[in-house]
């Protein structure tokens, strides 16, 4: 259970900022590595055949999902911490949340 | 966090910022024809323009990458501050090999 | 007994509110070699009554007004009884002090638009001089104070309580304080050269008081056992609008703002009518005392609210206005489940504050060679009456003063005595006489000692009720004897605390009820319905307490000396130098 | 289910390796948490240790944790916490308790003083007083900050004062920024160079439940953005 004291939008924002950042840190050298495999055309055409997968394509959704929550809500901070304070920042961290899910669905129409 | 390890990761972050949102874009558009090999590689093989961006995102994100890790792990796995900083190092230094790499192999093919 | 800790500092300090906290600042900048200890019963800068000012400072900065008129003001107000040079001393310290709180410490008082101070209306003064910080100018003082003492090499020991006042062995000054360490449990004797008495008065010991929970007259209590006389006992100072909530919550008896009254709120009793105008021309905009009285005859003749007050309406002003303008009140009132903005609130008068206490000279030495005093320990300077704003103004410029006072007094080669032992030993013994009781009732005995004080020693006195009060008051300190605490263990004992905090409300109790029974007059606060006048001004005289070797009180009247102006004067051009009867709160 | 005229309360007791123990107490209609302290130290157990001092939420010494939330608990209404009638109330988080609900606040004022939350003087009484236009940009960031009550609910609230002991926390930024925002003070940069600092404000990840908490409203999520821009300034023009 997460305490009472924690349960409010700016503590999960930063919970899925951590994590998506966190995540990321782990994802991307599979994905430089799997780029590297263009070194040798042919593992990284087969690896495209391998992405036809489902599980495969809600994996680089979910991917696409951490990129975009990432970066919507690491705009969100620079803009707070680096601009002049505005009220609403509940209203900028679902604004946030909201933009990376339409990156999402954007990401999804086109993979489906 | 030192003010100069927080300032590089601010400054890492808002170097990203575009070149994510770019490479987002890139990425949906992309998906809406399929992925593939050959449509990637014929985006980017021999372009300098596409070699500089991914480069600069290689390079960024390994610091930004790594000073995040490095935060996460002192404040959530209680490693003692010198073991967090090497562990730190060597996310950035795997970030930065493997993603100088795979820019590498998808713009140069592997030659020069 | 073995286990006296022993410790020794060149100027020891009781009490962290405005004037111990100068006090420290103060003797730490005239040498910054002496050690210097602050021991405070709660937390440095998080206790006392200071942190609670609420409406302001009072200080003559404006052109047009005068150090002159500041102490007129403060005599009238006093009806006469304040000791005119302690007065005098107090406006023009404020002026300095002030500057020092801006300057030097770096308050945030709130400003004109012009970038001036802004100085706002109090009751009773003929002038706007009131600097403040919003209603929390209080917080604003403390804050700053305290974190200067942080930054400095000053010792605190915080949550020590003082228990007695040590003399040396020889009885020619005071040696030390014997506190306890309230977390351990422990005893410790602290040795100095120097003490101040600053623990802030504070007259708990009736049903409704606004003063925070630490306070108990310890200061008062002490002094008059270490042989000290207090004077103006009987001036205790309600305020009118105290919230009331019902005998179950620590809510009940705070502070409502005077802003209330001053802006046009309209105070009704249980009937719902407005009773102020049947008392007073100037209706809910009366000063403290004839507010307090009349809702007190309200209460006495049954026109009640449910919980026995009257109330408070501010709804006619518009309730957004009201929430606008008294955003704190209307926030704290919320919190406690009322509607200050849009419906009534139940209030009651409460005790404030005490403008009596220990007598003290201009450079705040006490009879006792060694002890000095500041604050609202301190008597003599409000005479029979208080000013809002003339409260904190007292125990910084006197916490000020003594700080000096006390670091000259060092250089001029103050030693430290030899304690007397066989004190602290017996003060010890009398601290844990109550482990050695059967537990009882002692919050039955505190309840009987409010309400005793409340309607027999209260707003309203009279002889038969006082004699009978000072009666009742022996009999609860035989019963305190007998009444023990039940929780096991010294450390961090609140209910030991308590029952340590009863004793000394019962010995200043009964100052108060002798004092009130012995001025047979009106004056101020004090008011007798068999005396209602307020005797010839120039007779005045005030009363001091003492108490003698057997533990008996004694009191004594003294002629007050106008030693600067005489009633019918003025230090004003063409004015007898009284301030109006009225003003905005 | 508690009886509707009764409140169940779990009160913790002891150090830092202590328990729980429950008490039964009445309700009322005019209580406030710490009434409901006062009601188990007087009637029920008179060795509950508890700290308190004005009443009236201006001493900021009441604060304890209650249903898992930092609170000030002399104004917090039983209503407002307890509708089904249970409490938990423990002391705050990132203190060292001292004994049932109250905590050694020695840490939190410590770190206020090494994040220069205080003022250095310029000038002295003999000066005369400064001119401060009320709405200057200085004097409203500093007004919107200044009126804490050093409560320590922020700095109990802020986990990242739980991940980093010497993080320096909300509260003592906050009145740094107050200190960066007064013209009046002799050494600004040294304010800024404290709060900078390595335990100071590039640690705060803008969870905001500082803010969330803060019973005073006020917001040093804000204060602290504002010294790490000042301090990014700073260190940009080189004078860090
Ligand atoms: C709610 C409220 C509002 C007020 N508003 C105003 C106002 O607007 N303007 C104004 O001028 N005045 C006002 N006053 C009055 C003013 O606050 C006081 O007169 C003044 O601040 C007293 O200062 P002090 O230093 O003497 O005592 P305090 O500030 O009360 O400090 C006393 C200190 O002594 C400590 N102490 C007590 N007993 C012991 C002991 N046994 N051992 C060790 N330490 C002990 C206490 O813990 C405390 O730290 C107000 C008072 C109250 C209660
Ligand atoms: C898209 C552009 C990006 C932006 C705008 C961005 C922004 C930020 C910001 C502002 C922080 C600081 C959070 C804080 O400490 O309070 C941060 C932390 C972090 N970022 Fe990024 N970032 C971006 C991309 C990335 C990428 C690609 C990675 C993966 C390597 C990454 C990994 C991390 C990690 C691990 C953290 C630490 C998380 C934490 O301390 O809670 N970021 N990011
Ligand atoms: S900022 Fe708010 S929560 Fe933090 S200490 Fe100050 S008043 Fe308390
Ligand atoms: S909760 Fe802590 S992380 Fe920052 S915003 Fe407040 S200080
Ligand atoms: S007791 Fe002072 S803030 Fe609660």
């Amino acid at each position: 259970m997460i305490s009472a004291a924690r349960n409010h939008p700016g503590y999960w924002a930063f919970l899925l900022h951590r994590l998506s950042g966190l995540a990321l840190v782990f994802f991307l050298p599979v994905h430089f590595w799997v780029l590297g495999t263009a070194l040798d055309e042919a593992a990284f055409t087969g690896f495209f055949a391998w992405t036809a997968h489902p599980l495969v394509k809600l994996g680089e959704w979910a991917l696409v999902m951490l990129l975009a929550v990432h970066l919507t809500g690491g705009v969100r901070l620079l803009i707070l911490e680096f601009l002049p304070w505005s009220e609403g920042q509940k209203a900028r961290i679902a604004a946030s949340f909201g933009l990376a899910l339409l990156v999402g669905a954007a990401f999804a129409l086109g993979l489906v | 966090m030192s003010v100069r390890l927080f300032l590089a990761q601010r400054l890492t972050a808002l170097i990203l910022a575009p070149l994510v949102l770019v490479h987002l874009g890139v990425i949906i558009y992309a998906v809406r024809s399929g992925l593939s090999a050959e449509e990637i590689l014929g985006r980017t093989r021999g372009s300098l323009g596409w070699a500089l961006f991914y480069g600069g995102f290689a390079v960024a994100v390994a610091a930004h990458g790594a000073i995040g890790l490095r935060t996460v792990i002192l404040e959530w796995g209680g490693l003692r501050p010198g073991l967090a900083t090497a562990v730190a190092w060597a996310a950035a230094l795997i970030l930065l090999a493997l993603g100088l790499r795979g820019v590498w192999a998808v713009t140069a093919g592997g030659g020069l | 007994m073995s286990d006296i800790r022993t410790e020794q500092t060149d100027i020891l300090i009781i009490g962290a509110g405005g004037a111990g906290l100068f006090a420290a600042l103060h003797a730490h900048r005239a040498n910054p070699g002496l050690s210097i200890t602050v021991a405070v019963k709660g937390l440095l800068g998080k206790c006392g009554c200071t942190r609670m000012v609420q409406g302001g400072y009072n200080v003559a900065l404006a052109a047009e007004d005068s150090i002159e008129r500041h102490f007129m003001d403060t005599i009238v107000g006093g009806k006469w009884l304040p000791r005119q040079d302690l007065a005098w001393r107090l406006v023009t310290g404020a002026v300095e002090r002030i500057r020092e709180l801006e300057n030097e410490l770096g308050c945030y008082f709130d400003r004109n638009p012009d970038g001036t101070l802004h100085q706002k209306a109090f009751a009773g003064q003929s002038f706007d001089r009131t600097v403040h910080k919003g209603d929390l100018t209080g917080i604003e003082i403390v804050n700053r104070l305290a974190e200067q003492v942080w930054a400095r090499d000053i010792r605190r020991m915080e949550e020590h309580r003082a228990l007695a006042l040590i003399p040396a062995a020889d009885g020619s000054a005071l040696a030390g304080v014997l506190f306890v360490d309230m977390r351990s449990g422990g005893f410790v004797l602290v040795r100095a050269r120097a003490v101040l008495l600053a623990a802030g008065g504070g007259p708990t010991m009736y049903r409704y008081h606004t003063p925070s929970g630490d306070k108990s007259c310890d200061g008062m209590a002490l002094a008059l056992r270490a042989g000290l006389a207090l004077r103006d006992m009987e001036m205790v100072q309600f305020h009118p609008t105290g919230l009331l909530a019902g005998p179950d919550t620590r809510m009940t008896g705070t502070v409502l703002e005077e802003g209330l009254r001053g802006s046009g709120g309209y105070l009704l009793n249980g009937a719902g009518a407005r009773f102020m105008f049947d008392y007073h021309a100037h209706g809910e905009r009366a000063t403290r005392d004839i507010v307090s009285r009349a809702i007190y005859q309200e209460m006495r003749e049954g026109r009640t609210t449910p919980l026995g007050g009257v109330y408070i309406e501010m709804k006619h002003l518009g309730p957004d206005f009201v929430a606008e303008k008294f955003k704190g009140m209307v926030k704290r009132c919320a919190d406690c489940g009322f509607d200050l903005a849009g419906g009534r609130v139940e209030v009651v008068p409460t005790a404030h504050y005490m403008m009596g206490g220990i007598e003290f000279e201009e450079d705040c030495r006490t009879a006792l060679p060694g002890l000095f005093v500041a604050g609202e320990d301190a008597g003599g300077v409000h005479g029979a009456n208080r000013l809002g704003g003339n409260g904190v103004a007292n125990s910084t410029v006197y916490g000020g003063i003594a700080g000096d006072e006390m670091a000259a007094f060092v250089a001029r080669g103050a030693a430290f005595h030899d304690p007397d032992m066989a004190t602290a030993e017996s003060a010890v013994a009398a601290a844990l006489r109550p482990f050695a009781r059967p537990a009882g009732g002692l919050y039955r005995l505190r309840e009987r000692l409010d309400n005793l004080m409340w309607d027999k020693v209260g707003i309203s006195r009279e002889a038969k009720d006082l004699a009978a009060a000072l009666d009742e008051l022996d009999a609860l300190a035989a019963e305190l004897e007998d009444t023990g605490i039940g929780g096991e263990g010294r450390a961090f004992n609140l209910t030991w605390h308590d029952w340590l905090n009863l004793e000394n409300l019962l010995l200043v109790s009964k100052s108060i009820a002798l004092a009130a029974l012995a001025r047979e007059d009106s004056r101020g606060a004090h008011y007798r319905s068999d005396f209602p006048d307020a005797g010839r001004l120039e007779d005045s005289a005030f009363t001091a307490v003492s108490m003698d070797p057997d533990g008996r009180l004694a009191l004594e009247m003294k002629p007050v000396s106008f030693s600067i102006v005489k009633p019918g004067e003025s230090l004003i051009e063409d004015e007898a130098g009284a301030p109006p009867e009225t003003a905005q709160g | 289910m508690t009886a509707l005229d009764e409140l169940e309360i779990r009160v913790w007791r002891g150090a830092a390796d202590g328990h729980y123990q429950v008490f039964r107490a009445p309700r009322r209609a005019n209580q406030t948490v710490l009434d409901v302290v006062s009601w188990i130290q007087r009637e029920a157990d008179p060795s509950l240790s508890y700290r308190f001092a004005c009443r009236v939420g201006v001493c900021g010494s009441c604060a304890m944790t209650v249903n898992g939330k930092p609170r000030w608990t002399c104004r917090t209404h039983i209503t407002k916490v307890a509708k089904d009638g249970r409490l938990t109330i423990a002391p705050l988080r990132n203190l060292p308790v001292i004994r049932d609900l109250a905590c050694d606040m020695a840490p939190f004022f410590e770190k206020w003083r090494r994040a220069r939350g205080r003022f250095e003087a310029a000038i002295s009484r003999d000066d005369p007083l400064v001119p401060i236009s009320p709405d200057s940009l200085e004097r409203r960031a500093a007004d919107a900050a200044v009126e804490c009550i050093n409560c320590a609910v922020c700095h109990a609230a802020c986990d990242v004062v739980g991940w980093r002991p010497d993080y320096l926390g909300p509260a003592a930024l906050n009145r740094a920024w107050v200190a960066w925002n007064d013209l009046r003070d002799r050494d600004r940069s040294a304010v800024l160079r404290a709060a900078n600092a390595g335990a100071g404000c590039g640690n705060c990840h803008s969870h905001q439940s500082c803010a969330e908490h803060c019973p005073v409203e006020i917001n040093p999520t804000r204060s602290i953005a504002g010294l790490k821009r000042a301090g990014l300034l700073a260190l940009l023009r080189g004078s860090l």
